[in-house]
């Protein structure tokens, strides 16, 4: 709560399209970059009339030198439409760092991170830092990155994820690449083969983030397997940062703010309507 | 030449016009991580109630054209965990203090003046007498002249601080509810409050708001927030607190043109944080450039006859 | 298998439920140049007085942030020039006229409706009792129940014609209005009208329209029409037109779940010219894709207890 | 009015910028492109959403193969700023034609074509009709087009009017190019030149489209010498085809729609204020 949040009009310095529907735009914005970490996010404004009005919340895909965020995202409504239409030098109105961060084991595990289509986005910022020896520790063959796309036209990302040396395992829904079917059926075939023979296997991890149905699935995967689980939901943001109150979640016998208390939350406190 | 920025409201004196509306700046520690609210005129805390509420189920909010619908059910700590926990941080950072007070009953809204009557760093109360979202809320009270009346009677006896009645939009004739305030005591009048309002998502054949209906805010209503500050301003000339969608400069100026002394800035505050400090950056810009040595004398400088009604 | 889109204001029978709100469709000529009238369940006639008028000076118009401020000031070319020049033209279209009539007293509505009541090819008359332009114009009668009860009555003892009472949104009590009109003898109600509201030019110090304030109309008020017929269907069950910001399927159907059997289509006509044919084609492509086989069964259709005030 | 009015998703098919803040933007739009006639203008919706909320109305600077419409405009507010993002391909919401139409000089005439800045818009494409032997019928060198703009930065289409025939006239508020002063004084100097010796000269008629001074000045110059003057105004215009009666001017005595009694009005009916 004593961090503080910057506010800027971010240089746009890139915007490509990395699959359908799907893009990857990169800002210049130094003094969040500096300080980001893995699960928080950003508010960015997407028009500069008042419609739509409230700015809309985004994961940090990746931080580059310290001084650039790329942000993956799906055009689904009117915001990310706007955003998809800005060019290089355009500026955008940002704000954040905001909420609070995924935690990393504190010995050696195994870490599952499981994307349901642009869910993906905050994963690879933490496979990097999972694998970096000065912030997670771990090894890279113990962090498995799963994505699940509807076909193989939604994929995206695959080659940053090879190049980190945590190459995505992929679902597909119609079986157009890789396993056929949902993420978190290939995520339970993994769980079945776990614990890896023949070494004492490190304990598992889990972090998930995608559609409702997904993340509920994970965490009943999560609940049977007596695995610690992390979710980041997904929520109406009007701030972002803790002034509205709009952004309560139920979790066990009250409300807590996603965008302060979480996005980031453990999937036992979750209640499930 | 300096701009002397500072307004006075009655017995308030705020060193300038820009403050943040309750329920927009929670207790103003977030607000704090973006600039110092010392800033600021002041702060309007988030309606207070006697006891903790945990506000209502999701979905709380949803966006309209221009706005947005809120129905987060007076969501607070209670008084006093707020004189605990919260003033003490606020006194600390300097900021000054309007506590906004929620109840639904008259000896609740006197007995949290009472309380806050105890407290220390506290410039003024604000009375939300208009709170359109919570069933056993203030809506009532705000759309009755007597009852806003008698509220005010009943809070002004239990404090000295400062009292100002933050008013409904919600009705026929606002001039008389901001009459009937002022003549129970008050020493200003805020306004508006939100617009009782709904959304419905076709698709599940029902309202989006867990609670049928919110109260709507932002720029969308400001036109008609405009048009009762000018229209209480014009009949009264009383001490007003102009709130309603104003997002920056040039709003904040047609609200004071047309007589608020001061100005609250509230859902702007979701689209820009820093809006409040760009406000009272480009004020003072303005009076600069216009040679205007008190920001106090634009208030109510509109030319133009009321010719509402 | 067809869609019944028809649908039923007490004595009115539309053959659906897409109008074009007086005041946006003129006499409907222009309209004729975009699309057949016959198509659509009405168009309501720009409010017609006694006598002709000419209207406010400029500016008459500004736009705000998801909507517009208006204040025409019943521009108008009298029932008389009405009769003779413009009602033949929508009887050769095969147009379901709806005429609006709007007056500063009971025996000038009175009158107005026994003129209108000797011509052919009205299907209704929609009092205006609500207009906040003019000076002399009816927000008076529109904001007290007596007034409107009078007026209703005034109007009901001259004519046969099917009477909707247009109601303005400016009330604490939007229930008690429809109710008077009800009681006063109407047979259906239409609401809303456009909300009082101003724009203020900080550079001149003045407001922008001619007249210091207008009506706002467009998707900024559309949360706030809805909250008001959702309101009044839930209390009084009585023959809804819905109006206020709806510019596309899904408004109007949000509309007709809330309680509206009808429609009524304004500041989209000015954005988009067809946005009543495409609203018509929306609802038909709904009710096929839902197999709904009569419209009207999805009237107050919302799944939800009210729960304002 | 028993012209229909066309209303269609018009596709972008390009759009260059011409000066400083000005651009040219080319629509594919056939059915309006048939029917349009100097002095009219079409109505462009600059927003998916709702603020801005109306469409903007704009003359046609020039129609190509009956097929694409050239829209001339300066970035003033938010909805030309909006316009200026559209790209290749994009669709912009218009309908048309609207407004009434420029005359046509009955006999042989020497016409005088004043734009203001932005106000060249119409011109273009009136010159053309002027010039053309089954419409205007009248001779290249009796039609005169000037253009005052603020200085050199701001001037534009040079080359189509050249193309054309009527070479424009140009002057520039700070002289940095062609007359230095405003287009009114340089209009004035051409009148007092006219009658042009030795023949017997043709009679004169005036058009201007700018900013109210300049079409102040215009009118005054015209009533002066006595000259047939049309101007072309600009107004809100909320609607544009007659429906909502907002965009009403002064004329003598009364009030005049400006989107359907003109925008081209004579200047001795407008009543400046
Ligand atoms: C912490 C956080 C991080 C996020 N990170 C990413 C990211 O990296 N990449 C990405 O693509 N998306 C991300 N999202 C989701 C993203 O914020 C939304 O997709 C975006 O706000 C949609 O805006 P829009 O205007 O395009 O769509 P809208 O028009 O606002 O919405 C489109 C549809 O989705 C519904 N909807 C929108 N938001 C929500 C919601 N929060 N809950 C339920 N329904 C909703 C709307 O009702 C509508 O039906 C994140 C969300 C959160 C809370
Ligand atoms: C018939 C007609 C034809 C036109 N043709 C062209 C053309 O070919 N090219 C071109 O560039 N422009 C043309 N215009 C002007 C053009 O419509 C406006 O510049 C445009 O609407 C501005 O929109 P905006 O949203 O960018 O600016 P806004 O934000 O709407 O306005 C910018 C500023 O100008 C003021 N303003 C805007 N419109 C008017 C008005 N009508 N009267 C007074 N003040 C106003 C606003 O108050 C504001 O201060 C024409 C206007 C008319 C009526
Ligand atoms: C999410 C939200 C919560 C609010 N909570 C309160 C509140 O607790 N007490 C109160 O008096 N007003 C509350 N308001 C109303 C605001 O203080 C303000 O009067 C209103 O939003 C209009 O101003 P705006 O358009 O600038 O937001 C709330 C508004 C919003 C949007
Ligand atoms: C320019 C304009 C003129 C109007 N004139 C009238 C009128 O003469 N009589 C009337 O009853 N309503 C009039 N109205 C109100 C509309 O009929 C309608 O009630 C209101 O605009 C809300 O609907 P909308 O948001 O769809 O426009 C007018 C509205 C506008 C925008
Ligand atoms: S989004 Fe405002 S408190 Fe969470
Ligand atoms: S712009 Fe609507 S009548 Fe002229």
């Amino acid at each position: 709560m004593i961090h503080p949040i910057h506010q800027l009009k971010a240089k746009v310095t890139g915007q490509i399209k990395v699959a359908e529907e799907s893009f990857l735009l990169s800002l210049e914005a130094p003094p969040i970059a500096k300080m980001i970490r893995p699960g928080q996010f950003i508010q960015i404004g997407c028009s500069e009339k008042y419609d739509p009005l409230l700015p809309r919340p985004f994961s940090i895909y990746r931080v580059r030198q310290k001084r650039y965020l790329d942000i993956l995202y799906e055009v689904v409504g009117c915001g990310t439409e706007e955003m998809a239409k800005a060019k290089k030098g355009n500026r955008l109105n940002i704000f954040g760092p905001l909420g609070n961060t995924f935690s990393y084991p504190k010995k050696r595990a195994m870490s599952f991170l499981v994307g349901g289509g642009v869910g993906l986005a905050p994963f690879y910022d933490l496979a990097e830092a999972l694998v970096d020896p000065k912030r997670g520790k771990q090894r890279k063959e113990d962090v498995k990155v799963l994505l699940g796309a509807r076909n193989r036209k939604r994929i995206f990302c695959e080659n940053d994820f090879k190049r980190l040396g945590t190459p995505l395992e992929i679902a597909t829904d119609d079986g157009s690449y890789g396993y056929k079917g949902f993420v978190t059926q290939l995520l339970e075939t993994l769980l079945r083969d776990h614990p890896p023979p023949p070494t004492p296997h490190p304990p598992l991890h889990l972090y998930a983030c995608g559609p409702k149905p997904m993340l509920r699935a994970v965490a009943e995967l999560a609940k049977k397997h007596r695995i610690p689980c992390e979710l980041s939901i997904d929520a109406h943001m009007p701030c972002g940062y803790g002034i509205c109150f709009g952004c309560a979640v139920r979790v066990n016998g009250d409300y807590k703010l996603a965008c302060t208390d979480g996005p980031v939350f453990k999937a036992e406190e979750l209640v499930w309507e | 030449m300096g701009v002397d920025l500072s307004v006075r409201l009655g017995p308030l004196k705020l060193k300038n016009p820009v403050m943040l509306a309750s329920g927009t700046a929670s207790y103003g520690e977030e607000i704090s991580r973006v600039y110092p609210l010392s800033r600021l005129g002041a702060i309007v805390t988030k309606s207070l109630t006697l006891k903790p509420r945990k506000g209502n189920p999701p979905y709380r909010v949803i966006e309209t054209p221009s706005g947005m619908l809120n129905s987060i059910g007076l969501q607070n700590v209670g008084v006093e965990a707020f004189c605990r926990e919260k003033l003490p941080y606020l006194r600390k950072e300097r900021a000054t203090v309007i506590v906004n007070i929620a109840a639904k009953r008259i000896e609740d809204y006197a007995g949290l003046a009472a309380r806050l009557d105890r407290e220390k760093g506290i410039a003024g109360i604000e009375l939300n007498v208009s709170c359109p979202n919570v069933k056993e809320g203030g809506l009532e009270f705000g759309t009755s002249t007597r009852c806003i009346t008698e509220v005010v009677r009943g809070v002004r006896k239990e404090t000295r601080l400062p009292l100002i009645t933050k008013l409904s939009p919600n009705v026929t004739d606002i001039v008389s509810m901001a009459k009937a305030a002022m003549d129970g005591g008050s020493d200003a009048v805020s306004l508006v409050n939100t617009f009782l309002a709904m959304v419905v998502d076709i698709r599940k054949k029902k309202p989006v708001l867990s609670t049928g209906t919110g109260g709507l805010s932002g720029p969308a209503i400001r036109p008609v927030a405009l048009r009762m500050i000018w229209q209480v301003y014009s009949a009264l000339k009383c001490p007003i607190i102009g709130i309603g969608g104003i997002m920056n400069t040039e709003d904040a100026l047609s609200f004071m043109m047309a007589g608020a002394s001061a100005i609250q800035v509230g859902t702007a505050n979701y689209v820009n944080p820093k809006a409040p400090l760009e406000i009272l950056q480009g004020l003072e810009s303005y009076a600069k450039k216009e040679k205007i040595r008190r920001i106090e004398t634009s208030v109510g400088s509109l030319r133009a006859e009321p010719s509402y009604g």
